[in-house]
C-alpha cells in the first residue's frame, strides 16, 4: 500500500477511527487516491464506508487518524473546508434543501450555473428548471443534482456514497461515463456502491472495508469481485446465480390482484397486469415511467384516475394505506425516509404495523412482538449494534428494518419497490430466497427493481412499463438484461399483457 | 440538530460515566434535583422537613399532571397550550355547579366541558391539520371568552368546593398530601401505558414519523382526537384537584401553570419536535421546578434578580441535562 | 331611547380576577340604572398600556360620549385621552389616576389603602417584630404606589422588620405557595400585610396548621368572611371597592349633563374593618355576603355615586342587552 | 410573473382578506377613515415588530419565546437613556442592546444545545428581570418628537406615518438580508439542518445571526411601545402569543424554511382591525375573546384546506 502513498495523492488518510457512543464505526480506515484515478470503496452495510466519508469531508469530525491533502497534513473542520480544499462530496442522503429553489441551492454553495446546467444535461436530465422547490422532485433527479452540483464546483476529489442507488438504468450508465470522464480530466475519484457491475465498469482500484477497518486494496481486474467480496464478508458466497429458486405453480384461479387500464395522472396512463398467489412478478422501467404511482394506488396513498383494480376478485379503490393492508397489501416504499420512525428502536419500528388499528391501541402482546421482531431481524440480518435508535444504523440495515416490518407482520400481498437499493451483496443475496420464500408460502409479491439483472433473481416474469403504459410482459427465462432494457426504452415489439 | 461536527472525548472514564448517564437520563435529572435541595437546605437549615417536602409534592403534582398534558401532546410533535385553561374552566365549573346541583354533577358538567375543548383540538389538529400550537392557542381563547360569560351567569350563586376534592387538595396523610392517591395511578398508567400499549406506540410514531405511520396502516387522525381528548381530561382533572387545592375558584386559576407545565415536560426531556419524551422526566421536572420557586421565594433579592436567577437555573439544568445524555 | 341617550365607553387591561369583573359589572349595573345611556362599549382585556391606547382610539373611532378607564399606567395614556378630550369626549379614569390634562380621576386611594392596613397590622403587633410583606404584580403602578403607603407606616413604625418581601403576581395559587413556602422556613414571624391575595394566605395557615398570626387583606367576600368565622383569626379588611367603576360611570354622566365635579380628581378613601372590635365585627357582619364570589370585594356599592341595587350589579348587565 | 403570484398567494390572499375586512369596519361605522386607519398603524407597530422577530427565528427553525421580554428591556432602557441624553443616542444604543440580547439568546442556544424553545423560555424570565432591574415600575420618558413620526399621515392622508416608519425598519434590515448569502443560509437551516451543514452552512452562526435580527426587530418593538407611551414598561406586554398567531397565520412555517416576513404583518393588521371592529360593533368583551379565537383556528384551518387543494391540482 506505501508505494501509492506518494506525492501523487491527492488524498490519503490513514489510521482513521471514529466511534458513535458504544458503536465503533471505524477503527482502523485508510485509503489514498491519486489523480486521474476511481477508486471504489466497498464494504457490507455498516461497514463504515459513509462514516468515513463523513470525515474525509468535515461532516463529522474523526476520534482518531491521518489525512493528507496533496501531502499535506490536513484538519477538514467542516464541509466547507472540505470543498474550500477540493474534496467535493455526494453523500448517501441528499443534500439539497428541501425549501429551496435549484437555483437558490446553487448559490447557496456558490456553484457556477452554467456547468451545472451543462451536467445536468450530460446526465440525462431534460428540461431543467432552476426555478423548481427542490422537495417536489422526485429522487433519482437530486440525486443527479447532487452530482451535477459537485461536478459543476471543479473538485480535485470527488466522493460519491451510493451516487447511483436510487437511479434506473439509463440514468446509471450517463453517471458512469460523466464521472469517468471527469477522472480523466485529473480528478480523484472516490466511488461508494453496492453493485459490482458498475464497479467493474468504472473503477481502477477497490479498497475493501471490513467492521470499520481497511482490509484489502486491489486492482480491478477480470475475477476480482469473488475476492472483493470475500475481503467484505470474510467469507466466500456465491455470485449472480439463482438461488435455487422453486418454479412458480400454473397461473390458474382468481389473481390476488387483477389491475386493468389502470391510470393516475399525469403519468399513469394504462396498466394492466395479473398477480396471482404464489409469483413474484418484476415490474421494470426506467425513471418516472409512472412506476411511483402505480405503487403509490396500489398501496393507498392516492386514488387512480381511471381503470380498475380487483384483490381476489372484488373490485378496490383504497382511500388510505389503512384499507390497502386491510385487504393484504403491504408496501415497502423506495424511499427509507419515509418509512422509519428515525429515533425510534428497531424493535418499535418493526412493531409499528401491529399497533395501527384502534383496536389494538390496549396493551401490547410483548412476548409475540418479541418473537416476530426477532424473527425478522434473523432473516434479514440486520446489524443491530446501534438498534436503539434506527437513524444510527447504516443505510443499508436502515432498508431492511423496512422490509422486516412486513416479514414480522406476515403478508399476503408484498409491494416492494426497489427493495435492494443500498443493500449489501449478501444481504441481497439474502433477500432474493426471502422473496421465494414468501412466494411458496402463497404470498404475491410485486416487486419493482432498478437493477434489471435481478429480474431474473427473483421474479417469475415481470411486466415493462413505459411512458404509463405496460409495454411487455417478459418470461424470467427470457428476462436478460439486453431484453429488459430494450423494452423499457419502448422498443419491444409485444403490445401489452 | 445533529449536524455540528463531533466534539469527543478521549478520557475514557468520563465517556463510561457519558455514556452510563445517557442511557439512564432519570440519573442527572435527579441527582439535579438534590443539589436545589442541598442548596435549599443549606440556605434555610431546617426547612428540608417531612412538612416541606410535603409541600413541595403537593404543589408539584398538578403542575406534573399538566406537564404530561405537554408531554404526551409533545411525542407527536404537538403542544397542548389550552391545558391550563381547561383546568381553569374545570375548577370554576365544578365550584359553581356543585352548590346547585351536586358534587358529581359538577364534576361531570366540569370534564364534560374539558373533553368539549379536547375534541375541538383533536378535530382541528388532527382532520384539519392545522397546526396544534395555533389550535390549542385558538381554542384555548375560546375557552376563556366562555368561562367569562358563564362566570356572569353564576355571579350571584357563590361556589363552594365539593368535599372529596377539599380532601384530596388540601388533606394529608402519614405526612403525604392525598393529591397522591391521585397521582401515584394516574403516572403509573401514563408511564406503562406509554411502554406497553399501541396507543403509546402510536405517540412516539406520529411525532418521529407520521408518513411512516401512515405506511402502517395508521390513521392518524384518530391517534390525534384520542390524544387531544386525553389531554385535555387530564387538564380537566388537574383543574379539579388545583380548584381543591387553592381552595378558590377564580377565573385565572391554573392559567399561570402553562409556561412551567411546558417547562416542566421539556427539562425532563420531552423533544418538542416529536419522537422521543418520558413522563418519569416530566415528574422530577416538575419537582424541580417547585424547588427553584421554593429557592427563589426564600431568596431574599430584587424581584428582576430573582427572575434572572430562575431563568438562569433552568438553562443550565437543561444544558447539564443535554450534555449528559447525548451520546455522540 | 332614554333621557340621554348616551354611548359610553369602558377600557380596562386585566381581565379575569374578580375585582375587575366586579368593576365591569358594576359600570354595567350604573349605566343601566341610570337610564341615560344606550350603549356601553366595553374594551375588556389583558393588554398593557399600548394595547388600551388601541382600545381607547378604537372606542374613539365608536364615536362614544364618554370614555371610564381603569388605566394601565398614569403617564402612558395621556396622547390618545388628548385625543378624546379634542373630540369632545368625557375621559373619567377609575382606580388610579391619569396625568392627562382635562381629565376626571375617580380613584380607590392605593398609598392610603395600603398605610391604613399596615398601620393597623404594626399596632396590631405592638408596634415591633417581623412581617411578611406579600405584594402585588412587579413592575406595576398600583403595586408601587402601594409600596410608599406600606413604607410610610414601616418608618413610623421602626420596631417592626421585614422579614420576608415577595411578589405573588395577585395570583391565588402563587400567593397560597409562597406562603406555605416560608412557613416551612420555620422563621418565626409576627404579622402577615397582603396586598389582596388573602383568603388563600389563611388558608395556608389553617393547612399547615401554623399558629394564625394577623393578617391585613382586603374586603374580598371570601377574606370577609373568613374575618368572621375563622376562629382565632385576627384581621382587618381594608375596602377597596371595585363598584369604584359605577362611580366613574356615574361622575362621567354628570359631567356630561353639566354638573362636573368640583375637583377633577376625586379620591374614595379606603375604610378599615378589622375583627377584634365589636364596632369592628358589626362592620364586617353587615359588609358579608356568602353568596358572592369569593375574589369579589363586598363593598358593591359607593354611597353618593352609585344608584344600582345590590341586585343589579350581580346581574351584571348593562344597557342594550 | 405568475410565479411571483403562487409564492406570494399566501400573502396576497391574506391582504384581500384585510381589504375586505377594512371594508366592513367602514360599514360598521361609516365615519371610520383616516384617523382610523393611522390608529391602526400605529396600534400594529409594536406587533407588527415583535412578529418579525419571531418569524425570523421561526424560518431559521426556531422559536423564540422570549420576544416580549425582550420588548420590555428595550422599552425601559430607551425610556431611560432618553432621560438623560438626546433620543439619537438613546435609540442606537437600544437597537443594539436588542441585537445583543437576541445574539445571546442564539449562541445559548448554539453553545449548550439546549432546545430553542427552552433557552428562550429560559431567557424570557432573565431579560423580564433584566428589565424590572433596570426600572422597577413604569417610567422614564420619550423624546417628544418621536410621538411626532407616528402620528398623523405621511405626505398624502391615508398613509399613516407609523406604516411608512415600520415599513422602512423591516425593509431596511430584512431586504438585504433576504438577498445576502446570510438570507439563505437562514432558510436553509430552517429547512434542512443537516444538509444545510453539508452544503458548507455555518449553521451555528447563521442561527446567531437569526436570533440577533430577531433581537434587533424586538428592540424597534420595544422602542415603539415607548414612542406610543412616552415611557418604559418593564412588565411584558401580549406580543408573545400574538406574534407566534400571527406568524403561522402568515404563512411561515414553524420548522422552519418556508415563509417571509410580508405575509405575518399582514397578519398582523388582521388580528388588529378585527379588534377594531368588534370593538366598533359594540361586541360584548366576552364574546370578542371568542371571535378572535375562532377567527385565528379558522382562518388556518381554511389556509390548510385550499393549499391542500393548490397542492393537489400543480
Ligand atoms: N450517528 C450514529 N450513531 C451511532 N452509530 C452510528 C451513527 N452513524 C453510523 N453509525 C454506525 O456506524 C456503523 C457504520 O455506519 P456507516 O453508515 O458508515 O456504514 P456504511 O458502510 O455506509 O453502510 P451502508 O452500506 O449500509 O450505507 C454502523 O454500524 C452504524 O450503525
Ligand atoms: N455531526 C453529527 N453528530 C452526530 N451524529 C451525526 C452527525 N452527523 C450525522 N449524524 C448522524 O449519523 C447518522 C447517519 O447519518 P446520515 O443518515 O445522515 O448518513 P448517511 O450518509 O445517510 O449514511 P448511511 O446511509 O450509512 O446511514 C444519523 O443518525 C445522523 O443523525
Ligand atoms: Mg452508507
Ligand atoms: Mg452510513
Amino acid at each position: 500500500m506505501t508505494d501509492q502513498t506518494d506525492a501523487r495523492a491527492l488524498l490519503d488518510a490513514s489510521g482513521v477511527a471514529k466511534s458513535f457512543g458504544a458503536v465503533r464505526a471505524l477503527t482502523d480506515a485508510s485509503l489514498s487516491v491519486n489523480a486521474g484515478e476511481v477508486v471504489a470503496l466497498m464494504g457490507a452495510n455498516g461497514a463504515g464506508k459513509s462514516t468515513f466519508v463523513k470525515i474525509l469531508t468535515g461532516a463529522l469530525r474523526p476520534d482518531r487518524g491521518r489525512v493528507l491533502i496533496r501531502g499535506q497534513e490536513a484538519r477538514v473542520g467542516s464541509p466547507a473546508e472540505a470543498r474550500a480544499s477540493g474534496l467535493v462530496p455526494v453523500y448517501q442522503e441528499p443534500s439539497l434543501i428541501p425549501d429551496l429553489t435549484v437555483a437558490e441551492n446553487l448559490r447557496l454553495t456558490d456553484t457556477p450555473v452554467d456547468p451545472f446546467r451543462a451536467y445536468v444535461d450530460d446526465l440525462g436530465i431534460a428540461n431543467l428548471r432552476l426555478g423548481a422547490l427542490i422537495h417536489s422532485l422526485p429522487l433519482a433527479t437530486l440525486r443527479i443534482f447532487d452530482l451535477a452540483r459537485a461536478l459543476a464546483s471543479d473538485p480535485d476529489v470527488l466522493l460519491l456514497d451510493e451516487m447511483t442507488a436510487a437511479l434506473p438504468t439509463d440514468l446509471v450508465e450517463r453517471v458512469l461515463k460523466v464521472v469517468r470522464a471527469r477522472a480523466d480530466a485529473g480528478s480523484g475519484v472516490i466511488y461508494i456502491s453496492h453493485r459490482f457491475t458498475e464497479i467493474s465498469a468504472l473503477c481502477d482500484r477497490a479498497v475493501v472495508l471490513r467492521d470499520g477497518r481497511t482490509v484489502g486494496d486491489l486492482a480491478i481486474e477480470e475475477g476480482v469481485e469473488d475476492r472483493v467480496v470475500e475481503l467484505m464478508l470474510g467469507a466466500r458466497i456465491d455470485l449472480g446465480r439463482r438461488a435455487g429458486l422453486a418454479h412458480a405453480e400454473a397461473r390458474t384461479g382468481t389473481p390476488r390482484l387483477k389491475v386493468r387500464n389502470l391510470a393516475a395522472a399525469p403519468k399513469l396512463t394504462d396498466v394492466s397486469f395479473d398477480l396471482h398467489p404464489g409469483e413474484v412478478l418484476g415490474v421494470v422501467a426506467l425513471e418516472g415511467q409512472g412506476q411511483d404511482e402505480l405503487f403509490d394506488v396500489l398501496s393507498g396513498f392516492r386514488r387512480a384516475t381511471g381503470g380498475t383494480l380487483e384483490v381476489d376478485g372484488t373490485p378496490e379503490s383504497f382511500g388510505h394505506p389503512a384499507d390497502a393492508i386491510a385487504r393484504g397489501l403491504t408496501f415497502v416504499p423506495g424511499d427509507r425516509a419515509h418509512a422509519l420512525l428515525a429515533e425510534r428502536s428497531v424493535r418499535e419500528n418493526i412493531a409499528l404495523p401491529f399497533a395501527a388499528r384502534i383496536r389494538n391501541w390496549g396493551p401490547l402482546k410483548l412476548r409475540h412482538e418479541r418473537d416476530r421482531v426477532a424473527h425478522a431481524i434473523e432473516k434479514l440480518q440486520i446489524d443491530t449494534r446501534a438498534q436503539g435508535e434506527v437513524r444510527r444504523l447504516s443505510g443499508g440495515n436502515q432498508q431492511k428494518v423496512t422490509i422486516g416490518r412486513w416479514l414480522a407482520t406476515g403478508v399476503e400481498t408484498l409491494l416492494l419497490f426497489d427493495p435492494t437499493r443500498g443493500i449489501d451483496v449478501r444481504t441481497k443475496r439474502q433477500i432474493y430466497p426471502l422473496v421465494r420464500e414468501l412466494a411458496a408460502n402463497r404470498s404475491a409479491v410485486l416487486f419493482y427493481t432498478s437493477e434489471l439483472e435481478e429480474v431474473p433473481l427473483a421474479c417469475d416474469r415481470a411486466v415493462v412499463i413505459f411512458n404509463g403504459r405496460t409495454v411487455a410482459e417478459i418470461d424470467a427465462s427470457e428476462a436478460d438484461e439486453q431484453t429488459l432494457m430494450r423494452a423499457a426504452y419502448g422498443l419491444a415489439e409485444e403490445g401489452a399483457a | 440538530m445533529s449536524s455540528a461536527p463531533d466534539t469527543q472525548d478521549h478520557t475514557p472514564p468520563l465517556v463510561r460515566v457519558g455514556r452510563f448517564l445517557g442511557d439512564n437520563p432519570m440519573i442527572p435529572l435527579l441527582v439535579l434535583l438534590a443539589a436545589l435541595i442541598g442548596v435549599l437546605e443549606i440556605m434555610r437549615p431546617g426547612i428540608v422537613s417531612p412538612f416541606w417536602a410535603g409541600n413541595t409534592i403537593k404543589f408539584a403534582i398538578p403542575l406534573a399532571m399538566l406537564a404530561a398534558c405537554q408531554m404526551l401532546t409533545m411525542l407527536t410533535a404537538g403542544i397542548d397550550l389550552s391545558a391550563a385553561v381547561v383546568a381553569t374552566v374545570a375548577g370554576f365549573v365544578v365550584a359553581t355547579v356543585s352548590p346547585l346541583h351536586g358534587d358529581g354533577a359538577g364534576i361531570a358538567v366540569a370534564l364534560l366541558a374539558a373533553a368539549a375543548v379536547g375534541l375541538v383540538n383533536g378535530f382541528g389538529v388532527g382532520v384539519a391539520r392545522v397546526h396544534p400550537l395555533i389550535m390549542t392557542l385558538g381554542t384555548g381563547l375560546i375557552a376563556t371568552g366562555c368561562l367569562q360569560v358563564y362566570q356572569r351567569l353564576v355571579i350571584a350563586t357563590g361556589s363552594d368546593i365539593p368535599d372529596m376534592l377539599e380532601w384530596l387538595g388540601t388533606g394529608r396523610t402519614a405526612g403525604l398530601p392525598n393529591g397522591l392517591f391521585l397521582f401515584v395511578p394516574f403516572a403509573a398508567i401514563i408511564l406503562l401505558g406509554l411502554r406497553f400499549t399501541g396507543f403509546g406506540r402510536l405517540l412516539f410514531a406520529l411525532g418521529s414519523n407520521e408518513h411512516a405511520a401512515k405506511l402502517s396502516g395508521t390513521r392518524s387522525w384518530q391517534v390525534y382526537i384520542a390524544l387531544y381528548l386525553l389531554s385535555a381530561l387530564i387538564a380537566g382533572i388537574t383543574g379539579l384537584l388545583y380548584v381543591g387545592m387553592i381552595r378558590a375558584p377564580s377565573l385565572s386559576l391554573a392559567n399561570p401553570l402553562l409556561l412551567p407545565s411546558v417547562a416542566a415536560a421539556v427539562i425532563g426531556g420531552t423533544s418538542i419536535f416529536g419522537g422521543r419524551g418520558s413522563y418519569a422526566g416530566a415528574i422530577v421536572g416538575a419537582l424541580i421546578l417547585t424547588v427553584l420557586g421554593t429557592l427563589l421565594t426564600l431568596l431574599q433579592m430584587p424581584e428582576g434578580a430573582r427572575r434572572i436567577l430562575f431563568g438562569a437555573i433552568i438553562l443550565a439544568v437543561t444544558a447539564l441535562y443535554v450534555r449528559f445524555t447525548e451520546s455522540r | 331611547a332614554q333621557d340621554g341617550g348616551y354611548t359610553i365607553g369602558v377600557s380596562n387591561t386585566v381581565q379575569g380576577n374578580g375585582w375587575r369583573e366586579e368593576m365591569i359589572c358594576a359600570m354595567r349595573a350604573q349605566a343601566l340604572s341610570s337610564g341615560e345611556v344606550d350603549r356601553l362599549i366595553v374594551a375588556h382585556r389583558n393588554t398593557d398600556a399600548a394595547g388600551q391606547l388601541e382600545d381607547l382610539r378604537n372606542l374613539i373611532e365608536a364615536g362614544v360620549d364618554a370614555i371610564v378607564l381603569n388605566p394601565a399606567n398614569p403617564d402612558a395614556l395621556n396622547s390618545a385621552i388628548e385625543d378624546a378630550i379634542a373630540a369632545d369626549i368625557v375621559v373619567v379614569a377609575v382606580d388610579q389616576g391619569v396625568t392627562a390634562e382635562g381629565a376626571y380621576v375617580v380613584s380607590n386611594n392605593q398609598e392610603e389603602y395600603a398605610y391604613l392596613g399596615a398601620s393597623w397590622l404594626f399596632e396590631q403587633m405592638g408596634g415591633e417584630g417581623s412581617v411578611v410583606y406579600m405584594r402585588g404584580a412587579a413592575g406595576t403602578s398600583a403595586d408601587n404606589d402601594r409600596d410608599a403607603g406600606f413604607r410610610r407606616a414601616l418608618e413610623e413604625n421602626p420596631g417592626v422588620e421585614v422579614v420576608h418581601e415577595v411578589f405573588t403576581g395577585w395570583q391565588q395559587d402563587q400567593g397560597k405557595q409562597q406562603m406555605f413556602d416560608f412557613i416551612a422556613t420555620g422563621i418565626p414571624f409576627d404579622g402577615v400585610w397582603t396586598s389582596g391575595i388573602d383568603n388563600v394566605i389563611v388558608d395556608a395557615f389553617l393547612e399547615s396548621g401554623a399558629p394564625l398570626v394577623p393578617i391585613v387583606g382586603a374586603d374580598n367576600a371570601g377574606f370577609v368572611a373568613m374575618l368572621q368565622d375563622v376562629e382565632g383569626l385576627e384581621g382587618a379588611a381594608v375596602t377597596n371597592p371595585g363598584s369604584i367603576g359605577g362611580a366613574g360611570v356615574a361622575v362621567a354622566l354628570n359631567i356630561l349633563n353639566g354638573n362636573p365635579p368640583e375637583e377633577t380628581t376625586v379620591l374614595v378613601d379606603p375604610v378599615l374593618w378589622q375583627n377584634t372590635t365589636d364596632e369592628g365585627r358589626e362592620q364586617i357582619a353587615n359588609a358579608q355576603n356568602p353568596n358572592l364570589d369569593p375574589e369579589w370585594p363586598v363593598s358593591v356599592e359607593i354611597p353618593g355615586y352609585t344608584t344600582y341595587s345590590m341586585d343589579e350589579i350581580i346581574a351584571c348587565e348593562g344597557p342594550g342587552e | 410573473m405568475s410565479a411571483i403570484l403562487r409564492a406570494h398567494a399566501w400573502s396576497i390572499g391574506l391582504a384581500i382578506l384585510f381589504l375586505a375586512l377594512l371594508g366592513l369596519a367602514k360599514v360598521i361605522q361609516p365615519s371610520f377613515g383616516i384617523t382610523g386607519l393611522e390608529s391602526l398603524a400605529r396600534a400594529a407597530l409594536p406587533f407588527a415588530f415583535a412578529t418579525a422577530a419571531m418569524a425570523v427565528v421561526v424560518i431559521v427553525g426556531g422559536i423564540d419565546l422570549s420576544v416580549a421580554s425582550m420588548m420590555a428591556v428595550a422599552s425601559v432602557t430607551a425610556a431611560v437613556l432618553m432621560q438623560t441624553m438626546p433620543a439619537v443616542p438613546a435609540i442606537v444604543i437600544t437597537l443594539a442592546a436588542g441585537a445583543l440580547m437576541g445574539a445571546i439568546n442564539g449562541g445559548l442556544i448554539v453553545v449548550t444545545r439546549v432546545p430553542d424553545i427552552v433557552a428562550t423560555l429560559a431567557m424570557l424570565f432573565v431579560w423580564e428581570g433584566v428589565a424590572l432591574l433596570i426600572l422597577n415600575a413604569p417610567g422614564g420618558t420619550a423624546a417628544d418628537w418621536l410621538e411626532n413620526t407616528i402620528r398623523g399621515s405621511f405626505v398624502i392622508p391615508g398613509l399613516p406615518k407609523a406604516l411608512v416608519l415600520m415599513t422602512v425598519c423591516v425593509a431596511v434590515v430584512w431586504v438585504p438580508l433576504k438577498r445576502s448569502k446570510l438570507g439563505l443560509s437562514i432558510y436553509a437551516t430552517g429547512s434542512h439542518e443537516n444538509a444545510a451543514f453539508r452544503s458548507g452552512v455555518a449553521v451555528g452562526k447563521t442561527r446567531i445571526a437569526a436570533y440577533a435580527v430577531c433581537g434587533l426587530f424586538a428592540a424597534m418593538g420595544g422602542l415603539s411601545l415607548t414612542m406610543l407611551t412616552g415611557i418604559g414598561e418593564p412588565v411584558p406586554g401580549p406580543y408573545l402569543m400574538a406574534s407566534v398567531a400571527a406568524v403561522v397565520l402568515g404563512g411561515v412555517v414553524l420548522g422552519g424554511g418556508i415563509g417571509g416576513l410580508l405575509g405575518p404583518i399582514i397578519a398582523v393588521f388582521i388580528l388588529r382591525i378585527i379588534r377594531t371592529i368588534l370593538t366598533l360593533a359594540a361586541v360584548d368583551p366576552n364574546v370578542t375573546t371568542i371571535v378572535e379565537g375562532t377567527i385565528m383556528v379558522a382562518v388556518v384551518m381554511l389556509g390548510a384546506l385550499v393549499m391542500m387543494r393548490g397542492r393537489e391540482t400543480v
